[in-house]
């Protein structure tokens, strides 16, 4: 299931004028992923540029990497692939000079380096861009580019002319919207990327690591990574590329290659395979979104939002949520969506509207309201909202639902382990005991606590905000399954997603939002991914809503 | 953003300190006679040069993420040191006391980089044992410089400005370059803003860190050897609570515990405002008792309005 | 921050008693310290280990203790106190004071009151108006101790007849032959480590220390259990000032002074991060203990009473140390 | 200009005393108001004392101990030119550049209640207060009276470093040595001049010396703490208490019979004798440097010839 990107990129007058140009450049990019896997890249002929051998990395208990073997080869990008745990990032670190490998040899051009922190492999030329923005957002985005390599003159003093001027520069081949001076904590997500990928500019590296680089941005805002990227390949860098969303591999690498818990499962040429081979590469087995089990039985509405709105972040949004019925909400990232489902849950004050929970007008002074109203919401940001990573799991699973699991203020414990048993074996999380801290688990084990601690409250309305971001393919599967099976035993569920695929796969139905309004309503089976594009990215307003509902 | 918001943040902000400063700066002038004069003002800068000068270095220590309670102390033993050693050579003595204090500075940046805990456990154990080596040290006795021209020092003056301001105000010139124009300076900011950011981008934390705590025992330090000079002498008690001071006065700077922002402009607002609240209200003969209670309501007042002027209300989630 | 999947250290893999014995030794380094130290003290000094001594040395610091249980919960809380120091002066000389002019059962009733509110006001302003603890603490430290000279006059106050009072009792008395200072410890330590550990109000403390967001999105009213913990620690300071003024029989209007760093002190040598959502008072109270027999070991060993400071500063350092070679060790054992 | 401007408008803050020419302004910079009674007292009685006279525009300022304060106050003080200062030091040796100052620009420096060291007496008008080192003298003597010359002894004193402590300190032991080698002082520790503290040392001394036959303490305050972990060990009856600056806890205790002896020392006479002196040195009389008040013994025998101290 490819979003088709074609129709937005090229009519998004919301985008940037320059952006333009770059997707007439590399107009092929926009083919390839319009048509799916036809086009894709052969394997690229050359001497690799990087090659790992035999690296093995053991850190206490645990061997993280067994003697992988990986390369990369000038102007070539090389997709790595695997579960969450499987290595992925533990290799680049390793790569990247923040861990060294025990055993093994890392072969740069021709010559053996052993990378001792980070700054030494990136005047190598090898630069990885993180999984997690690594940004200082009291400063601008100049400082920021040149962090750590501040040009200097004599007697440590920053030379802020040049600074300036190396700074424009890469702005220019970025041709993103903001300037040398703008604070980064006042840049959007995606921007911040941008300023991120300055950095790998910054020395002329000859790899670079991208690491799960489109998590944070929506469908939308991905073109431009891709054509920084295929730049970067045109000069001869070579191109490690981190990520679960296949649509992409597919559509950028010319190589793929494996790991699974720590082992070296092979490579192959992207044009020889299929996304069937590479999961089953990756998970043992292959895995299929079942789009016939979603729900089909509705009962009365549950949620209703009427003209809701919050000023200057959202305004006049309605719409309902049944029990039993799944509602997707698309958009992207700061259209909003995440702020609508923070109001409900009493973490906002509207300005205007109301909100109607089963038949009664609800106003939440705080998100303990609307907890004890039956309200759940699985947060965007499982580490910061989501979870106390220091607590274990049990404590973690109980945490919204304090008041079952005690008498007269004191916990009862046996009640404890038995709700963290129940979550732990419906859900089949892994982990070797209750006792474990939530911090040391996988994202998608994570995500199945917050989920569990949620369910445990026994909500009347169950919101999901981007509840597989940054998770394994596995684990995804197992979430949207779960998700389909609580809304047949009843509950009504709201899911925020970026990801189309998952948007379509689950919902009934689908409202569209943009710029902080929703702009149409669809039917979850009947839509057409044009149709969805058009209304997230604000083309869709004068044309009627396809699928009214409700 | 409405626009009195947008005064007091962006790139040309005006610090809300310094409107404070000015305000009570011209409250005073009006309540009391013997306020407005260069004697008074030079004063003013005499008496919170002390403060001032760790504030400086306590501005940079903060904004790289730490904090030191153990200046105060340090400001004694080099008091101490700076006085007792006279009698082998004044050079000597002012070395080792400004020895000491980089000395001391350098064993906290030790064990926060290496051990990686709290800098507020390490410098609170430094305080206590600290001031427990300069009674070791002086054996609970006050010492007293036989060197008049050591106290002369003290109150001399170029032109109508007393040596001790200048130093001050120099200090704090040399401070906001190398604060906002040097790569130690911005580094400072980034470790303090994102560290693991700033480990990945290859900035040597534990190098910022150390330099930091070692600049503020060098101030606390000469802060003691300047106080010294103004006593011809030093006593075992010099500088007790004077870390919780300096921190206020940063604090008041607009400088953020959590690190990653503030300036030294600010703090010299900060120790200003302190500096004219105790100066003025002694001037109004305001009760000692009612000044305690004075300072610190006008402390929670600010950071209450603080706390309302960068609150960005409506993006804000309820928590 | 580490990645979703980069194995974390410590996850037990076999060995699991060679692990178990590394964990403990780390966890409870403190206490072999404690131990070690006794040991030392008892060679240099006969008197060190008898039982008056010990009595004496736990009930002179059950005032502190007291406290320290308070100021544990803020910091589990993820705050700080520093209050504490000034609001024991004026709860004390309120007590003492008001002893005299409307009885015992009044004055410890008015105290208790007052000095909650003052606590519900940094509760206030830290809980509900999201104010920075350490300087909204200070700031009151400072309005406190100025409270209590404006109210006193700067004057000392006494209780007149001493014999007569069953005021006494909290600080001079004996209950089944231990001091009634330390039951009032032992019994709070035990309350409030019950509470914490046992008790869902417990676990929403930990929840809101250890990450405020994710507690706030899990429906708990973060607002209202800081407040709360600032309620604690002035409760626990009323307990204190109860004590310290019923063994005084009067008061100073700076009698608190500093206590608010020893009580810290007692914290940290005991082992709790300062950092919030973790901790337990029964670290504190062996905290505390080591720091009141450090100054009694000391004393009785002739230094003068400085160098206990020292001393403390010294083992805060090796402790840290300590902690770092443990977990030091755990890495290079399981490399080899 | 700008100043002329200003202090015609800031009329309501101008004393209306200040254009009477024969009356004196006089700062006065105390050392920690409110740490104990007696500085309390003092500074009330001052005030009152001020009144009185009624010639006399008091700027009263307090260093709340802190000696960098205390110089800042000078300075301030200096500044408004007031026509004396009374100086109660924070610390008997760092205050004289300070005083010097103040002698410099033409104003008359008296020191009240706590000596400073040699060197700053050149730069002071006069010094007006108790003699310490007399106090701990006459301390020395009633211990030997009280214990018969033989006896062991342990001391608790004031403040570590400030004057007061250290000079009743050494007038005790001096004359103890002296007068009666036969009662031996075992140790001394610090009571900080607090009751509480005080109390502390004393159970820390009971628990580490099996016979205590006498107590001296830097004032009764701490006497009074001492005397409370006596009793709490049930000990008291077998220990004498002396103190010094007799307070009123310490005067019931005489009364009681559980405490022996104190001197008696009025912070009203203090504040008194600090303005009288003052007074005296700008109306030029010719004014001794040092100017003792009376402080006398006080035990049991002679204690109805005190009033009880009011602090």
């Amino acid at each position: 299931m490819n979003p088709s990107q074609e129709n937005h990129s090229q009519d998004s007058h919301s985008q940037d004028s320059h952006s333009q140009d770059s997707h007439s450049q590399d107009s092929h990019s926009q083919d390839n992923l319009a048509h799916g896997g036809a086009q894709k890249r052969q394997p690229i002929d050359a001497q690799p540029v990087l090659q790992l051998k035999g690296i093995t990395k053991r850190f206490p208990g645990v061997v993280a990497l067994n003697n992988v073997d990986f390369d990369v080869r000038p102007g070539e990008v090389h997709a790595l692939l695997g579960e969450n745990g499987a290595g992925k990032s533990t290799l680049m670190k390793v790569l990247a000079g923040k861990h060294q490998a025990n055993e093994g040899k890392i072969i740069l051009g021709g010559e053996e380096m052993a990378f001792e922190n980070p700054k030494h492999a990136k005047r190598a030329g090898v630069v990885l861009i993180h999984q997690e923005q690594s940004l200082v957002s009291e400063m601008t985005v100049a400082e920021n580019i040149f962090l750590g390599s501040l040009p200097k003159k004599p007697g440590n003093r920053v030379d802020w002319r040049k600074l300036r001027e190396d700074t424009e520069k890469i702005l220019a081949t970025l041709k993103c919207g903001f300037q040398h001076d703008d604070l980064v904590g006042s840049l959007s997500i995606a921007k911040k990327q941008m300023v991120e990928i300055g950095r790998a500019l910054v020395f002329t590296p000859r790899v670079v690591v991208f690491d799960e680089p489109t998590a944070s941005l929506t469908d939308h805002e991905k073109p431009v990574l891709y054509d920084v990227i295929d730049s970067l390949c045109q000069q001869g860098v070579g191109i490690v590329y981190i990520s679960h969303r296949m649509d992409e591999i597919f559509h950028l690498s010319h190589r793929i290659s494996v790991l699974r818990d720590g082992e070296y499962t092979g490579t192959v040429n992207t044009a020889d395979t299929n996304e069937d081979e590479v999961t089953r590469m990756m998970i043992g087995r292959s895995l299929e979104l079942d789009h016939a089990s979603k729900p089909g039985e509705f009962g009365e509405t549950m949620l209703e939002v009427r003209n809701l709105s919050v000023k200057r972040v959202f305004e006049d949004v309605s719409f309902n949520v049944r029990k039993g019925e799944i509602v997707g909400m698309y958009g992207l990232v700061g259209a909003g969506r995440s702020e609508v489902a923070e109001t409900i849950f009493g973490l906002r004050t509207p300005s205007a509207g109301e909100v109607v929970l089963d038949g009664e007008v609800v106003q939440f002074r705080s998100a303990h309201d609307a907890v004890v109203s039956g309200v759940a919401l699985v947060p965007e940001d499982r580490k910061d909202q989501g979870l106390i990573l220091g607590m274990n799991c049990r404590d973690n699973m109980t945490l919204a639902s304090l008041s079952g699991v005690s008498s007269m203020g004191f916990m009862k414990s046996g009640e404890e382990r038995a709700v963290y048993d129940k979550y732990h074996q419906a859900m089949k999380i892994k982990t070797p005991s209750w006792r474990q801290k939530v911090g040391n688990l996988s994202g998608g084990n994570q995500q199945k606590i917050v989920i569990g601690k949620w369910l445990n409250t026994h909500p009347k309305l169950l919101i999901l905000d981007e509840p597989t971001r940054g998770i394994d393919v596995g684990s995804k599967s197992e979430i949207h399954t779960l998700v389909k099976d609580l809304a047949k035993s009843g509950y009504a569920v709201l899911v925020i997603s970026s990801e189309m695929p998952e948007v379509l796969g689950l919902s009934n139905r689908i409202i569209a939002m943009y710029d902080g309004r929703v702009t149409a309503e669809f039917d979850g089976d009947s839509v057409s991914e044009d149709e969805l594009v058009q209304a997230i990215t604000g083309m869709a307003g004068s044309s009627p809503p396809k699928a009214q509902a409700g | 953003m409405t626009s009195l918001k947008g005064f007091f943040r962006g790139k040309t902000s005006i610090q809300p300190i310094w409107i404070f400063v000015i305000a009570i700066f011209i409250f005073f002038s009006f309540m009391s006679e013997y306020f407005l004069s260069l004697g008074n003002i030079t004063n003013i800068l005499v008496q919170t040069s002390t403060i001032g000068l760790i504030a400086l270095g306590m501005t940079l220590v903060m904004i790289n993420g730490n904090i030191d309670l153990s200046v105060g102390a340090t400001l004694g033993l080099a008091a101490s040191l700076a006085v007792g050693l006279q009698e082998i050579s004044m050079t000597l003595a002012i070395l080792a006391a400004l020895g000491s204090g980089m000395l001391l500075g350098a064993i906290n940046g030790l064990i926060v980089w290496k051990t990686g805990v709290n800098a507020f456990i390490v410098t609170l154990g430094a305080m206590l044992g600290v001031r427990g080596l300069i009674f070791l040290y002086t054996g609970e006795e006050s010492f007293y410089s036989m060197n008049f021209a050591f106290s002369d020092f003290g109150a001399s003056t170029i032109g109508p400005i007393p040596v001790l301001a200048i130093i001050f105000l120099l200090c704090t010139l040399v401070m906001h370059l190398v604060l906002t124009r040097t790569g130690h300076g911005r580094n400072t900011f980034a470790v303090g803003g994102n560290p693991e950011a700033s480990i990945d981008a290859g900035i040597r934390l534990g190098r910022h860190m150390m330099i930091n705590f070692i600049i503020v025992g060098f101030f606390a330090a000469l802060a003691g050897v300047l106080l010294a000079s103004q006593m011809g002498a030093a006593t075992p008690n010099l500088g007790r609570d004077y870390e919780l001071w300096t921190i206020t006065a940063v604090v008041l700077g607009g400088t953020k515990l959590t690190g990653g922002f503030g300036s030294i402009t600010g703090t010299l607002g900060g120790v200003l405002a302190i500096g004219i609240l105790r100066n003025g209200m002694n001037l109004m003969q305001v009760p000692a008792f009612y000044v305690l209670v004075i300072l610190g309501a006008i402390l929670i007042s600010v950071l209450i309005i603080d706390k309302k002027l960068n609150a960005p209300s409506t993006k804000e989630v309820r928590i | 921050m580490a990645s979703a999947e980069q194995p974390k250290p410590g996850l037990p893999t076999g060995k699991l008693n060679k692990a178990g014995l590394m964990s403990f030794l780390s966890a409870q380094g403190i206490l072999v310290f404690f131990l070690l130290g006794m040991i030392v003290f008892s060679f240099f000094s006969e008197q060190f280990l008898s039982q008056s001594n010990i009595m004496t040395v736990v009930r002179q610091a059950s005032i502190i203790g007291i406290i320290a249980v308070g100021v544990t919960v803020v910091i589990i809380g993820g705050n700080l106190d520093l209050s504490v120091g000034s609001m024991l002066s004026f709860s004390t000389v309120l007590v003492v004071d008001l002893h005299d002019k409307i009885g015992p059962t009044n004055a410890i009733l008015l105290m208790f009151a007052l000095t909650l509110m003052i606590g519900a006001v940094n509760g206030f302003l830290i809980g509900f108006l999201r104010l920075n603890s350490l300087i909204v603490t200070l700031a009151m430290l400072s309005a406190i101790q100025g409270l209590v000279l404006i109210y006193s006059g700067g004057q000392n106050v006494d209780i007149a007849n001493q014999e007569g009072t069953w005021f006494a009792f909290f600080g001079r008395g004996y209950l089944g032959g231990i001091a009634v200072p330390i039951l009032i410890f032992g019994l709070l330590a035990i309350l409030v480590q019950i509470v914490m550990s046992r008790t869902g109000y417990g676990r929403r403390i930990f929840a809101v220390g250890g990450n405020p967001m994710a507690a706030v999105y899990s429906g708990i009213r973060k607002n209202w259990c800081v407040f709360s913990t600032y309620l604690i620690s002035a409760f626990c300071v009323a307990c204190a000032a109860l004590v310290l003024g019923s063994r005084v029989m009067g008061s100073q209007n700076n009698v608190g002074q500093g206590y608010e760093l020893l009580v810290l002190a007692g914290i940290i040598l005991g082992g709790t991060s300062l950092l919030g959502g973790a901790g337990s008072i029964w670290k504190t109270v062996i905290g505390v203990l080591i720091l009141g027999f450090i100054q009694n070991g000391l004393l009785l060993m002739g230094y003068p009473y400085y160098t206990q400071w020292i001393v403390t500063w010294v083992i805060i350092i090796l402790a840290v140390w300590l902690d770092l070679a443990n977990k030091r060790k755990r890495l290079l054992t399981t490399h080899s | 200009m700008l100043k002329k401007t200003i202090i015609t408008a800031s009329m309501l803050a101008v004393s209306v005393t200040a254009a009477q020419a024969d009356t004196y302004r006089i700062g006065i910079t105390q050392n920690n108001v409110g740490v104990d009674s007696y500085q309390t007292t003092y500074e009330s009685a001052f005030e009152d004392a001020a009144e009185e006279a009624g010639n006399v525009d008091i700027v009263v300022l307090d260093a709340g101990g802190d000696v960098a304060r205390q110089i800042g106050q000078m300075q301030d003080l200096i500044q408004q030119q007031v026509d004396a200062i009374i100086i109660w030091p924070t610390n008997g040796q760092a205050v004289i550049p300070a005083i010097r100052q103040a002698h410099q620009a033409g104003i008359p420096v008296v020191v009240t209640n706590s000596k400073i060291a040699e060197a700053g007496l050149d730069f002071i008008a006069a010094f007006s207060g108790p003699d310490n080192v007399q106090q701990g003298i006459s301390s020395a003597e009633m211990m030997c009276d009280a214990l018969d010359g033989e006896g062991q002894i342990v001391q608790i004193s004031g403040q570590p470093g400030y004057t007061t402590a250290i000079e009743r300190a050494t007038g005790f032991e001096e004359r103890l040595a002296e007068a009666c080698p036969g009662v031996e002082l075992l140790e001394t520790q610090p009571g900080n001049w607090n009751r509480e503290r005080a109390q502390r040392v004393m159970e820390d001394f009971l628990t580490k010396y099996d016979r205590i036959d006498g107590v001296y303490a830097g004032d009764d305050n701490m006497g009074v703490g001492a005397l409370n972990a006596a009793k709490g060990a049930d000990r008291a009856d077998e220990i004498i208490f002396i103190g010094a600056t007799n307070f009123a806890v310490g005067y019931d205790a005489i009364e009681r019979g559980e405490y022996y002896g104190s001197i008696y020392q009025s912070p009203v006479d203090d504040a008194e004798a600090a303005l009288q002196t003052a007074l005296d040195v700008l109306a030029g009389e010719d004014v001794p440097k040092m100017n003792f008040f009376e402080t006398p013994k006080i035990t049991a025998e002679n204690l109805g010839e005190f009033d009880r101290p009011v602090f």
